[in-house]
């Protein structure tokens, strides 16, 4: 199984690292939907005290982009039904996918973490740089698991395109509202303590190995109908 | 190169695939309407029949990938709806689709289908050779290929297995001459070391030749029509 | 047989009947209740008798939720896969997605009198919002076609996960602190309603229980009997099929 | 060219009834991103006032997945290649799947627009309507033109599940802003009045004009590498 | 059913389709490689040759669906690079894919592509017909159809259209032997009416009985086989 999942997250991480999407189109776009909304929000204050949040939405929304494609690979030539049939491991499948989703979701949160850090001229404490690494891996874990899950039951559907953010949306909300509280107060702002900010790891933590493990298991069922 | 199965060994069962009055529903339509068919080991079975007759869907049944709502259907002892995973270990099925990766080179796909079912890389560097993939095709990613070439490259990932039955929805099609020849010896060649194979396909003079018993699926049912009773 | 078959065609019962009549008097009740003994609340006016529809609706959509949940793991854990359990999760989830509907537009209407909004940004609201979408969520996803079983077996498991945010909607007042009503019914604060307005607001509980009851085996038959209606069409698809083998 | 504009339209409203997509998946799906921007908020002060700008932000986000599906139809299985080859006029196929997608559109932001008027109790008055339902046109024609010019041109590539939306969303930010003013005064939050928002429909206009008639012009090109 | 478009009549050309040391590069690669081939009115003209040679590239050139690197291309007189619009509009073309919406209904998708080329519905009612589409199938919508009942949509499709210049690419795959000899009959008969037809197929006995003349596409280049030069 695990052997599964390692072959599948390479071919996913190689096909990643030849189209070059992450770099050239996702982290860009993520960019483009925080400078978005502060133009529709278009005030210095509000935005500095709401940066945490933006970085957790724009990552949410790349997320629904960058699982469709995950999917796209795998459906339109019939590649996950030909797994399928070739009696690989569902389980696997799931694992090597999430594996590649986090390993591509790291990636665009380390620049817009950064990004943010350096714009918002945040001053973060070494305790706070630990918090806020850790609060990246759970979170991560947490949206590549869902973002697996969901993708693959939207995979078959049609309107797939539509019907994938209608189930991602209202479950990752929990991911946000953890991710950006921990962040609020890795970064300090509106004075908020890093002390704060740990509480919200155990939410974040539930709903990684929640999904993680859910995922593993009901993949094969939903995949497979 | 076809690796025979402990369960085939022992003997615990009377045919490589033994269908039962199968009834399998597509959005309530009974693509497979009671068919029956059994097949031994080492045979080549053509499947023809008019379009929309149920071959394809016969095909997925015998690889537990439709859900086969009345009758049983098992493939080399194993009952395709309860031991769904053991019998996929032992099937390789080409469909309509080459499952294929276009962003990947075709000796990646190939080995990547191999390697999900632990073929080594030396089979993995037969199977190509023997469906004409060396060469300057080897490292093109397939999204240049032509709609031969992939199927091809579709076929050589089957090849890699080692499945103890083959199930093949109209390999011919797309494949040149060459090709055509090529699919067929390895086939042969597959039958001769034990394998079982099942193809459904219209083109009844290049694979009824191959073909050792030919069968006619009609209105999702199979009704025989040389060499024996179906 | 022909009997047979007209009675299994229609939902009711002369339990459901009885149910039906029962609950349409409890609505009667509660509405006199709700709207004219009930006295006036010191803090909320006249308003407070939204409460009477609002938080039974809320919590008849939880509770709903949760059969939905249970009966999607009847459904996983039971070796028969009973698509009796499916069914009724479906129908549970359609009632309760009707109930949350109506707590949201009854606690909106509230909102506008209390707070002077239909809707705020409030953890509360918010969070009751996603679970309403969720759930529609879930009903386009048993709407995607396949067979029974597909149907059966996604949706359960989108049914057992969606089922965890009930807790967040319940606990949202206090891990945010939120403009909402704390729990003070079903919380650990002290009960300081007025014994007739609670009493009310039981009866409301009792009246919707009952209410969905009545739907539920309504539904749950109706979905039977759509499924049914597939399965006779199979015999007759079956038939025909076999003939045209037969001619060919 | 009418008559091939009015044949495509048809074919894809006949398929959005048909598959009930902006009804059951895309108004839930916006009403949710609406919600989850106001929870990366969560300050109330912040968000009456930028309730006008959740509507715009939504329906746009709305417009990345439904011109996916609007053009998954095409490409799955090389339709929009078939319409090439027969030689269809691209300038009707353009025409059509923007009256199409401006139709969908229309219907999506009619329950925003209205949801958000009952919502925050705008009072809007006759001329404020009048203000809302110009803006709402104006924005859906350079939304749609948009969409179908850049939905054209991503389809055929590979990565466009990621690529559409880096292309669109930066410029769909004037109808972002344009739109987001205009109803901001239709609305008459911050005090604003109704004759401030006019201005605001020029730029959409222009906007409009801008993109129907680029996108009636290139389509063919760009679509026909 | 096929309309003789005025340029055809006026006899402003020589060849219906011209096409002369044609190179078409695909990302770098040169799928024809100074192709050359006349077709004249009424043939029927069989290409094979090895997969990836480049028979669909040349299909698609003649429909200017393929930028012409060098030398040139012209259908009915009409350059295939500059006046392609007008090429268009004379020619049907079937690939690889079949170019149907799966939410829609079989008839619903041959009306579709018939009124976008101004077919009546008596010519659509016509074409299902022949490829063997009324009755029950009509009303299905095609994700509900066989690989070969789709195959047949497609074509119906291309057979309500009334082009000059029928390019097939593959035509037969996928079709039962009926569907087969009803295609075949279909094109016997556009090409009596004054169509010119070019099959690009692997099947070399069926198409090869069908074809008037019959040309191998090797490696980027046309030589020919039998009845004449190329
Ligand atoms: C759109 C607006 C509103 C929504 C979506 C909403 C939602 C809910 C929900 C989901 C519950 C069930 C809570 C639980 O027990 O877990 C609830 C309970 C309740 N709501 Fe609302 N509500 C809204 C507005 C209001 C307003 C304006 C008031 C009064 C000022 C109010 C008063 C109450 C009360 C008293 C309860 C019972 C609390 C308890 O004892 O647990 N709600 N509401
Ligand atoms: N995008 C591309 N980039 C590079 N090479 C390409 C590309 N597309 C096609 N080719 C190459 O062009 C050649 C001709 O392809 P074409 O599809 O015309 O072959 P064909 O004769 O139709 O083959 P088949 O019988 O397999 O259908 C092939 O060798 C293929 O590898
Ligand atoms: N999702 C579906 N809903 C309803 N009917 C379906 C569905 N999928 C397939 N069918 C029907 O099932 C029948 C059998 O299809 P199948 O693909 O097995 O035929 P086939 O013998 O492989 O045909 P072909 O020669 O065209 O490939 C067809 O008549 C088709 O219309
Ligand atoms: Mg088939
Ligand atoms: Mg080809």
């Amino acid at each position: 199984m695990l052997r599964t999942a390692k072959t599948i997250a390479a071919k996913d991480l190689r096909i990643e690292l030849r189209s070059r999407v992450i770099a050239n189109q996702v982290i860009p776009f993520a960019a483009l939907v925080m400078i978005l909304f502060a133009f529709a929000l278009d005030s210095d204050a509000v935005l500095e005290r709401v940066a945490p949040g933006l970085v957790w939405l724009a990552t949410i929304f790349s997320v629904l982009f960058i699982v469709a494609r995950s999917f796209a690979l795998e459906t339109t030539d019939g590649a996950l039904e030909a797994l399928r049939a070739a009696g690989v491991d569902p389980m696997g499948i799931f694992l090597g996918k999430t594996l590649a989703l986090a390993t591509q979701l790291i990636a665009l949160e380390a620049v817009l973490v950064g990004a943010s850090v350096v714009l918002y001229r945040a001053d973060v404490s070494a305790s706070g740089g630990v918090l806020l690494v850790t609060t990246a891996i759970l979170a991560t874990v947490g949206l590549a698991s869902v973002g697996t899950l969901y993708g693959g039951l939207a995979a078959g559907a049609k309107g797939r395109e539509t019907l994938l953010p209608l189930l991602l949306l209202p479950v990752v909300a929990p991911v946000l509202i953890g991710a950006t509280r921990a962040t609020e107060s890795a970064f300090g702002t509106n004075g908020i303590d890093v002390s704060e900010g740990w509480p919200w790891l155990g939410l974040l933590a539930v709903f990684a190995v929640l999904f993680s493990v859910v995922g593993a298991v009901a993949f094969g069922p939903l995949v497979d109908d | 190169m076809t690796d025979v199965p402990a369960e085939l060994r022992s003997g615990r069962f009377d045919h490589v695939v033994d269908v039962r009055d199968v009834v399998v529903v597509l959005g309530a339509f009974p693509a497979l309407a009671g068919a029956s068919l059994t097949v031994d080991r080492g045979e080549i079975v053509l499947l023809s029949g008019p379009n929309g007759a149920g071959k394809t869907t016969l095909l997925r049944a015998c690889a537990g990938l439709v859900p086969i709502e009345r009758g049983r259907a098992s493939v080399l002892g194993l009952d395709v709806s309860t031991e769904r995973d053991a019998v996929r270990r032992h099937v390789g099925l080409i469909g309509h689709h080459n499952g294929l990766y276009s962003d990947l080179s075709v000796a990646e796909n190939v080995r990547f289908w191999g390697s999900t079912v632990g073929a080594s890389s030396a089979e993995i560097a037969t199977a190509m050779q023997r469906m004409g993939l060396d060469g300057r095709l080897s490292d093109l990613p397939v999204a240049r290929l032509s709609a031969g070439q992939r199927r091809r490259t579709a076929l050589a990932s089957l090849v890699a297995r080692r499945a103890s039955l083959w199930l093949l929805d109209e390999p011919h099609a797309g494949l040149d001459a060459e090709g055509r020849d090529e699919l067929d010896s390895v086939l042969r060649a597959a039958a001769a070391a034990g394998a079982t194979i099942m193809v459904a396909s219209h083109e009844l003079e290049r694979a009824g030749s191959l073909a050792t018993r030919h069968v006619r699926v009609v209105a999702g049912q199979v009704v025989p029509v040389s060499g024996g009773a179906a | 047989m022909t009997t047979r078959v007209a009675r299994d065609r229609v939902t009711g019962t002369p339990f459901t009947r009885g149910l039906g009549i029962v609950t349409i008097a409890g609505i009667v009740w509660l509405v006199i209740f709700g709207l004219f003994v009930t006295p006036a609340d010191v803090n909320q006016g006249e308003t407070v008798r939204i409460m009477y529809a609002h938080v039974p609706g809320a919590w008849l959509a939880y509770l709903a939720f949760i059969v939905t949940a249970l009966s999607s793991a009847m459904y996983l854990w039971r070796r028969t896969r009973s698509l009796t359990w499916d069914r009724i999760a479906g129908a549970s989830a359609e009632i309760g997605v009707l109930f949350m509907g109506i707590s949201l537009v009854t606690g909106s209407l509230w909102g506008r009198l209390t707070w002077g909004t239909f809707w705020t940004w409030d953890a509360r609201l918010t969070t009751t919002a996603f679970l309403f979408v969720t759930y529609i969520g879930y009903l386009a996803v048993r709407n995607l076609g396949g067979t029974h079983h597909q149907r059966a077996r996604r949706s359960a498991v989108l049914a057992l996960l969606a089922v965890l945010e009930i807790p967040l909607v319940h606990f949202s007042v206090e891990i945010w602190n939120s403009l909402h009503q704390e729990a003070s019914v079903a919380g650990n604060t002290d009960v300081t309603m007025d014994g007739l307005m609670l009493f009310t607001l039981f009866l409301g509980v009792i009246v919707f229980t009952l209410m969905y009851v009545w739907m539920l085996l309504h539904r749950q038959r109706a979905l039977t009997l759509e499924d049914m209606l597939d399965d006779t069409g199979l015999d007759r698809a079956l038939a025909a099929r076999r003939t045209e083998a037969g001619v060919s």
